[in-house]
């Protein structure tokens, strides 16, 4: 029953925002519910920790420590933004940045009737009321896509995920974020039809095996279960497709075109959860994929798969960091890099590969979406996205989001003490010792690629002697309160880790290597 | 690992005199109790191992003390003890200006993170130690980050730290997966064990990763950048004992990993060092910013140790552990005393830079009379580093060069030839060493004063004579007491090439310091110095006899019989190094350009503006290049993302289409 | 009336619906009139609801009936009477722009068959006798998403996109019923209920973009590079 | 003890009596060839004398640095005088360094005797420092080609040692190789002691002045301290290269007869290579100051030759 309630819990929070008749209230009904989201996220891991596996309806929602981690991950993200936002839309808000809308500067059009109507209100409380209800939403989707036995089921949750952020995408009502809007859903449907492709194919595979036309047939615990008899010819293009598929989703090359627009054009929240949360999702679906398919077909074939994918993935970020103008980019090219980091370390396998892999993902994700709010910070203050607008000199404008910035993008792109290195130094070890030279030595190789690029543009941006003037943006308790939680689970994952944490890291990496 | 705990300093106080005093104050007693427990490390060697308690449980952050370690300890103890006495003083003036608290924090940091570098006992720690010390560095180096300059300095620096990071990580990877474990321990003599073609792997991955981090030709492009934009005190840790790490590094693999590598690459290192001194020293000539002349002399420094290090290696190739050893000793002779002087000159050169507020020799001149005692400390350090006796400079360089002439006849092969031809160098290295001092000496120093700010000076405070003059005392002793210093060395040669040299390197009572029993060789800095003394006796009695009755007069230098001599006429350092820059002009490729102003004739100017600079030739034909090529193939990767969906769904295409039949087939 | 109960024949009568639906897939490539393009993509559905009544017959499946009258509602009635007020809303030009021209798409379409065909053969396995509809109908169902996809590449129009991306799903649907008989139901509500949803967000998406760039050709849609 | 004090003392007589008479040797020789008469073989040593008495005048803009440098330069170079072995083979605080030692204590006089010159404030002077700076740094890999070719044979680089191994190899000099690095040290004698073709220590024209250049502010018993030091320097350059390579009649041990002997061949010696000097000087102009590296060059390459050739052949 746990697991409905904490499912449902964002769903309540979303029916209260959408009904709440002042901004406040909003904001408290987000950042309540986000809060219980979040005990209840430590409640099921904590259970899971003590008794294996939680599931629920005969299976239908099922928790193990896989689930359990993706879900804390989420809830605790999710948690972080919702106090984040509240300053940072605030500010928004107060700064005009909501009035004016793309639509009011085209042709006056009525809108179609599929068009919830919000005319009548004034566009920033019903901008402001669009995220409110859809963030809640979005984490219900993703909550949804971690808690799903039925792969199914997962893929409607994980369709879900691109339906109700599309329009936090759009949220400004920029030119540009319609279209990023666009991409972002175009790519996504075709990635995720896929997947649903790849679905059918596992379905088909195992139908045989255990049974038609019961539920239970597409449920990941029980095709687990019987992963050696599926039939191979079917798993094998099934995987191949559920890897596109879920591999769109999180943003792997060359699928990964719409995720640079889509991280740009949201608000700074919606982008940290999207490129943090989202991201964990969408591997979390390719991991279930992966764990049939590498029971089914040896670890051999989806790992050479993955391994290409995630090198193509940290190639193709290189170039891009490199000469990047857009931090909000640069990010989103770094999130295209841990994609690949991350499935590549699926890819090399074994315990030491699914452990780093798990390990990756909690330190990742709470680099990236520290990494966004700085961004947001920093955007706030410079009315700008790009380094040469900002011109250097953060750290004397705003220095504490200019130290978190330059800490967090170190961080991101593994330097030492930080706790992705360690991540990553147990990726390499482990492929290394599989025997994965080539990608080994890319690894590095891209890897000091995105450091160059990472420390050229952020560490100008946030060294020098800065531009004076201009109006500062006020400081706000929320937004840095929010990111200096972060910063400081950050710092203190370096050197510590709650053995709960670990244990359940551990749990989830055993998950995927048996 | 006591000293640990004293490393953790009060970063970002809001009283910047508290912060000053209380970071560089524990930095003081954190660098003196690692003296003792270095020193101690050294001598009697306990191989000792500590785990530190904390980290994520899943790495070991583990400590060793062995006599490598602790040797390198040491050099980093004394300096950070003398350069922290500096700080006090140097920093003083920078208060309210500047975030010391931040200051403060890096300098622990980085003082932390070499101790750890030097003791870490397996690879992820050592890791961890590396990047920490990369990026403490970084952020001091980039401390006066308003200026371009500077910040451009610093990004180069680290990513070409991490960029070296990378091939460590690789070298100690393949180390790591034949051992089995990462634990240092298990790596003993391992690397031989490969098979020759990893051991080659292993030994140019390893060589070219601490290369770049000791600023070895033509990795070094970085240092001249990033040594003189930090605050002085930093360059002078920077210079003193950052790049050692690289040279720790290579002795911890060279001699430690491998039990006996390749002779070839005994031979690589050897031509590295000699390429990187000479180099190195040529680059240092043509500087007349006295921060980045000294930087370039850290490269021809680290040349000269390599020297030796490729010499013990190609005897370890060969089967010469005696000889090994020497060359060993020698090498690390040279760490330890390069570790002090160019500390002291960088100190030296903080001074004048903090009394003149420019770095550019052309505007010093005449300091000796306004700081005296600077005056002298740098003297002392410029005859160190000239390797002329009796100071330490002198001792280690001998050591090299008797370590080069017993190889020549102790190896049967050709290869033999490079040995004294390296010697030739490395006395063509040192003679131009000496050469550019006379002029960093000369024209900073002596003469008239060249600027305003130049005839202004002032003495230093206190402490940073203080600082200055523990390291010139340490020049003084380490070049007097070679011999009695000299015996620390058996423990580290024992640990890593299992023989001891230190009873055969002295005699005399421990006067004289002798090349071994094979190949002889006597020389005694005591004894010179001694002797120095006794013979002014000779000029005394002159004195006595002739000279209290000689009239001694002051009076103007002759000045061609134009009226009275200026700064201007003075000879520049510019011109000082013209003879140098024209013999070797086919390296420097110098480019001149005079513009003459003139109102009557040709010859009669009323303005002249001379400019001229020489090729970086690394940078304009490799470094360069690279960047532009990478950054233009960069920016024709982004019509990769040109904005159209429909490219995008194609590439999703295509990779379904080849995954799909890739599927069906394989 | 054997026939009826003939599994045998229902798999033909299947296998030549299939086929149709390949053909209509090919149709709308060549066709160049929106509208038309919108009655063709409901008459495929048409087929794909027939086809999963046929086997819902023959295999005794009741639940695939559910399926067959949720696609005749969705996607024959709902969608396209949506899309098509839309294009009657927004007033664009009916005619669809496509990248490569039209003789070249066919070819290009007959070329995805074939790959469509090779990836099927690979699960032709007659020794073991399973899987009774085979490798025939699979290949139509990746012919058709592949001929979808090459649709959504060949359309400049934000709207022609949309129902590109809903005869990829065709594909699916097909491959779903006739290799396995549709999926559990909760399943197929499920992807019913988003396809719904996504045609929402999508149409107004298309709606928004035509306001904004008084156009809906999203090639022009390139501000956001690098 | 008091044999080593007695030892040091003679040979210190030695070293300050006779370089000044090489020194007047030379510039007679050289007037004679010149058909001049030129002063008397004695001459040095009446200037020393004179400077020693006279007053000096210490320029305005110099510092302590300028009055240290005579004593250093004067010092070091006689404490590598002690080092060489002249009249016996053995030397007297050849303990206390070899033949590197006193090629570094040479440059340590150096080192000082061109801050010397930059100390002035004259042009002059850093003109002379920078050129004298440059052609020893120019000749130094030679120099280091040579005592490692002469070292390597001895197994030592202790000059007694090297001595002792000469004597009993007497005639190995007229191997091609020992020739070559005759050759080679001999270019660098004339380097190192400021002689034509290299440099001329007897001009009074600023712009071809090098040694002249750095010491020209310095007067009185100064300049004779440096003088001095520069004619033994002279000397010991010069006894070092006839003693490594023509050990002749050099004393092995401590012997009175022997010492005798030796000193009479280490006359004759000297005036041998002064000879060869004063040809040199002769028969050559001047040359361009960047027209010396060429010289070193050929010098290097005779050296190498000569190693190369002492143990591949």
């Amino acid at each position: 029953m746990g697991l409905l309630v904490f499912l449902l819990i964002p769903v309540v929070a979303a029916v209260l925002s959408a009904v709440a008749p002042t901004r406040r209230d909003m904001e408290n009904a987000n950042i309540a519910g986000f809060g219980v989201t979040f005990v209840l996220a430590l409640l099921i891991a904590a259970r899971v920790l003590r008794d294996g596996s939680v599931s629920l309806w005969d299976g239908f929602l099922y928790a193990d420590h896989l689930s359990a981690l993706v879900c804390l991950l989420t809830a605790s993200v999710a948690l972080v933004c919702s106090v984040y936002a509240v300053g940072y839309l605030r500010e928004d808000e107060s700064s005009g940045l909501l009035d004016d809308d793309a639509r009011t500067a085209g042709g006056r059009l009525s809108p179609p009737v599929l068009l919830p109507s919000d005319e009548h209100r004034p566009p920033a409380a019903a901008k402001l009321r669009k995220y409110y209800v859809l963030t809640p939403l979005f984490v219900f989707a993703m909550l949804g896509v971690a808690l799903a036995n039925n792969l199914g089921v997962m893929w409607v949750a994980i369709e879900a995920t691109t339906l109700a952020s599309v329009f936090l995408v759009t949220f400004y009502g920029r030119v540009t974020s319609l279209e990023a809007a666009w991409k972002y859903a175009i790519i996504g449907g075709v990635g995720l039809s896929m997947a649903l492709f790849g679905t059918v194919l596992v379905y088909y595979s195992g139908h045989r095996v255990v049974g038609m036309e019961t539920l239970a047939g597409l449920n990941w615990s029980v095709l687990a279960g019987h992963a050696a008899q599926l039939d191979k010819t079917t798993m094998r293009l099934a995987f191949i497709l559920a890897l596109l598929g879920y591999g769109t989703k999180a943003g792997l090359a060359p699928m990964h075109t719409w995720k640079p627009d889509a991280y740009s054009e949201a608000p700074a929240p919606a982008a940290a959860i999207l490129s943090s949360a989202m991201l964990n999702c969408a591997l979390y679906g390719l991991v279930r994929f992966y764990i049939l398919a590498s029971r089914c077909l040896g670890p051999e074939f989806p790992g050479r798969l993955l391994l290409i994918f995630g090198m193509l993935s940290m190639g193709i970020s290189v170039p891009f960091v490199l000469v990047q103008r857009n931090f909000r980019r640069l990010l989103a090219y770094h999130t295209i890099d841990h994609a690949g980091i991350m499935v590549t370390a699926l890819g090399v396998g074994g315990k030491l590969g699914a452990l780093a892999l798990m390990l990756h993902m909690t330190y990742h994700t709470v680099a990236k979406s520290l990494l966004f709010l700085c961004a947001g910070n920093v955007s706030q203050h410079f009315k700008t996205d790009l380094f040469d607008k900002v011109k250097g000199g953060v750290i004397r404008a705003i220095p504490v989001t200019g130290a978190v910035f330059l800490m967090a993008m170190l961080a991101i792109v593994g330097m030492p003490p930080f706790s992705l290195f360690q991540s990553e130094f147990l990726i390499v070890r482990a492929a290394f010792g599989a025997g994965h030279y080539v990608p080994t030595a890319l690894f590095i190789l891209f890897g000091t690629g995105i450091f160059a690029g990472a420390l050229l543009h952020v560490g100008g941006m946030v060294l020098g002697e800065g531009q004076t003037g201009g109006t500062a943006c006020p400081a706000s308790a929320w937004r840095d309160g929010s990111m200096l939680a972060l910063a400081a689970a950050l710092v203190t994952m370096a050197f510590w880790l709650p053995a709960p944490l670990l244990e359940l890291i551990r749990g989830a990496a055993k998950v995927i290597a048996g | 690992m006591r000293w640990e705990l004293t490393r953790f300093s009060p970063g970002g106080l809001n009283a910047p005199r508290r912060a000053r005093i209380l970071a560089f104050g524990l930095a003081l007693a954190g660098a003196l109790l690692e003296i003792a427990a270095a020193a101690v490390g050294v001598l009697a060697p306990a191989g000792a191992v500590f785990s530190l308690p904390f980290g994520v449980e899943l790495f070991s952050w583990t400590v060793r003390l062995n006599p490598l370690s602790c040797y390198f300890n040491l050099a980093l103890g004394i300096l950070a003890a003398a350069v922290s006495i500096y700080s006090f003083g140097y920093l003083r003036d920078m208060e309210g200006r500047r975030n010391l608290g931040v200051l403060g924090f890096f300098y622990n940091v980085l003082l932390l993170s070499l101790t750890l570098v030097f003791t870490a006992a397996n690879v992820f720690f050592f890791l961890v130690a590396w990047e920490v010390m990369a990026l403490s560095a970084y952020f001091l180096v980039s401390f006066e980050h308003e200026k371009e300059a500077t910040r451009r300095a610093g990004t180069v620096f680290l990513i070409m730290s991490h960029a070296g990071t990378g091939l460590l990580l690789v070298g100690f990877l393949i180390l790591a997966q034949a051992a089995g474990t990462l634990d240092f321990a298990a790596f003993h003599h391992l690397a031989s064990k490969l098979p020759p073609s990893q051991q080659g792997l292993v030994f140019i991955l390893f060589f070219l990763g601490f290369g770049v981090k000791a600023g070895v030709i033509p990795l070094h492009v970085w240092l001249p950048a990033a040594h003189p934009v930090a605050p002085s005190n930093i360059s002078s840790l920077m210079s003193g004992i950052v790049i050692k790490t690289g040279i720790y590094g290579m002795a911890l693999v060279f001699f430690d990993f491998f039990d006996a590598p390749p002779v070839w690459a005994g031979m690589v290192v050897l031509c590295a060092g000699v390429v990187s001194a000479l180099l190195g020293v040529l680059y240092a000539l043509m500087e007349h910013d006295l921060k980045r002349l000294l930087a370039y002399h850290s490269i021809e420094n680290i040349g000269i140790i390599l020297i030796g290090f490729g010499a013990a290696l190609v005897f370890r190739g060969m089967g010469h552990p005696e000889l090994a050893a020497l060359a060993l000793i020698a090498a690390l002779y040279h760490t330890l005393n390069h570790a002090i002087f160019k500390g002291l000159l960088f100190l030296g050169a903080g001074s004048v830079l903090h009394s003149t507020r420019t770095r550019n020799m052309e505007e010093m001149g005449g300091l000796i009379r306004r700081m005296p005692v600077t005056a002298l400390c740098f003297l002392v350090g410029a005859v160190a580093i000239s390797g002329l006796p009796p100071l330490n400079g002198f001792v280690s360089e001998w050591l090299t060069y008797q370590a080069l002439l017993a190889g020549f006849g102790s190896t049967a092969e050709l290869t033999r030839v490079a040995f004294p031809i390296a010697g030739a160098l490395l006395a063509l290295t040192a003679a131009l060493a000496a050469a550019c001092f006379v002029k960093a000496f000369g024209i900073s120093f002596l003469a008239l004063p060249r600027s305003e700010h130049a005839a202004q000076a002032q003495e230093a405070p206190v402490s940073m004579r203080i600082g200055m003059g523990i390291l010139a005392a340490g020049c003084l002793a380490l070049g007097l007491g070679a011999t009695w210093f000299l015996p620390v060395f058996d423990t580290i040669t024992a640990q890593t090439i299992g023989v001891k040299m230190g009873a055969s390197l002295t005699a005399a009572n421990g006067l004289v310091l002798t090349s071994g029993t094979f190949r002889g060789g006597a020389v005694s800095t005591v004894g010179m110095a001694a002797m120095l003394v006794l013979l002014s006796a000779i000029p005394g009695m002159f004195w006595l006899a002739w000279g209290r009755r000689s009239r001694r007069a002051s009076g103007p230098t002759w000045d061609c019989g134009l009226p009275g001599l200026t700064a201007d006429n003075e000879y520049t350092a510019t011109g000082f190094s013209k003879p140098i820059r024209m013999i070797f002009s086919a390296l420097y490729r110098p480019r001149r350009e005079i513009q003459a102003d003139y109102e009557v004739s040709l010859y009669y100017p009323t303005a002249i503006r001379f400019e001229s600079e020489i090729e970086p030739a690394f940078e304009k034909h490799f470094y360069d290049p690279l960047q532009a090529w990478l950054f233009r193939f960069a920016g024709r990767m982004r019509s990769v993302q040109a904005g159209s969906i429909h490219a995008y769904l194609a590439y999703i295409f295509v990779a379904l289409i080849a995954l799909l039949l890739f599927g069906v087939r394989g | 009336m054997d026939f009826l109960h003939n599994p045998e024949f229902g798999d033909k009568l299947v296998t030549l619906m299939a086929a149709f639906v390949l053909v209509f897939q090919i149709a709308m490539v060549g066709q160049r009139s929106l509208i038309m393009n919108i009655r063709l993509f409901g008459a495929q559905s048409f087929l794909l609801a027939a086809i999963a009544a046929v086997i819902a017959h023959y295999n005794h499946a009741p639940h695939i009936y559910v399926a067959a009258v949720m696609t005749v509602l969705v996607k024959v009635i709902l969608v396209p009477v949506l899309l098509e007020r839309l294009v009657d809303r927004i007033e664009i030009r009916h005619e669809i722009e496509p990248i490569v021209n039209v003789p070249l798409s066919i070819v290009i379409s007959g070329g995805l068959t074939l790959v469509a065909y090779i990836v099927g053969e690979s699960f032709y396995h007659p020794e073991t006798g399973a899987a009774s509809l085979g490798h025939n109908t699979l290949a139509v169902a990746i012919s058709v998403f592949l001929i979808g996809f090459f649709m959504m590449i060949n359309r400049r129009k934000a709207l022609t996109q949309v129902f590109a991306l809903l005869t990829l799903e065709n594909g699916i649907f097909l491959a779903a019923i006739c290799l396995t008989y549709g999926m559990p139901l909760v399943v197929d509500l499920g992807v019913f209920f988003d396809v719904l949803v996504a045609v929402l967000v999508l149409g107004i998406l298309v709606y928004r973009i035509r306001e904004t760039f008084e156009s809906m050709d999203v090639s022009k849609l390139r501000r956001l590079r690098g | 003890m008091t044999g080593a004090i007695l030892k040091t003392l003679a040979q210190l007589v030695l070293l300050l009596m006779l370089a000044p008479l090489v020194s007047g040797f030379i510039k007679m020789l050289k007037a004679r060839l010149q058909m001049r008469r030129g002063p008397g073989i004695l001459q040095p040593y009446r200037d020393i004398h004179k400077l020693l008495r006279k007053g000096m005048v210490v320029p305005d803009s110099a510092s302590w640095l300028f009055s240290a440098t005579p004593y250093v330069v004067f010092l070091a170079t006689l404490l590598a005088g002690l080092m060489v072995p002249m009249a016996a083979a053995d030397t007297p605080v050849g303990l206390f360094g070899g033949v590197l030692a006193v090629v570094y204590l040479l440059g340590l006089s150096r080192f000082f005797l061109a801050l010397g010159g930059l100390d002035t404030g004259s042009s002059f002077g850093g003109l002379g420092s920078s050129r004298e700076m440059t052609v020893s740094a120019l000749a130094a890999p030679t120099l280091m080609l040579a005592v490692f070719t002469v070292a390597i044979g001895a197994g030592s680089t202790t000059l007694a040692q090297i001595a002792k191994v000469a004597i009993n190899q007497q005639w190995r000099f007229l191997e091609p190789s020992q020739i070559l690095a005759f050759a080679a040290l001999f270019l660098v004698l004339i380097a190192e002691t400021g002689r034509i073709p290299v440099d001329n220590p007897a001009t009074h024209l600023e712009l071809t002045m090098i040694h002249e250049a750095m010491i020209l502010e310095y007067s009185g018993p100064y300049l004779a301290l440096i003088e001095w030091g520069a004619s033994v320097k002279q000397l010991l350059l010069m006894t070092l290269l006839i003693n490594v390579f023509w050990p002749f009649g050099l004393a092995a041990g401590w012997s009175l007869a022997g010492l005798a002997a030796g000193l009479a061949w280490l006359l004759v010696k000297l005036a041998v290579v002064s000879c060869g000097v004063v040809l040199v000087e002769t028969a050559n102009a001047k040359m361009r100051l960047f027209r010396v590296p060429e010289l070193m060059a050929v010098a290097f390459v005779l050296g190498a030759l000569a190693l190369v050739s002492t143990f591949l052949f």
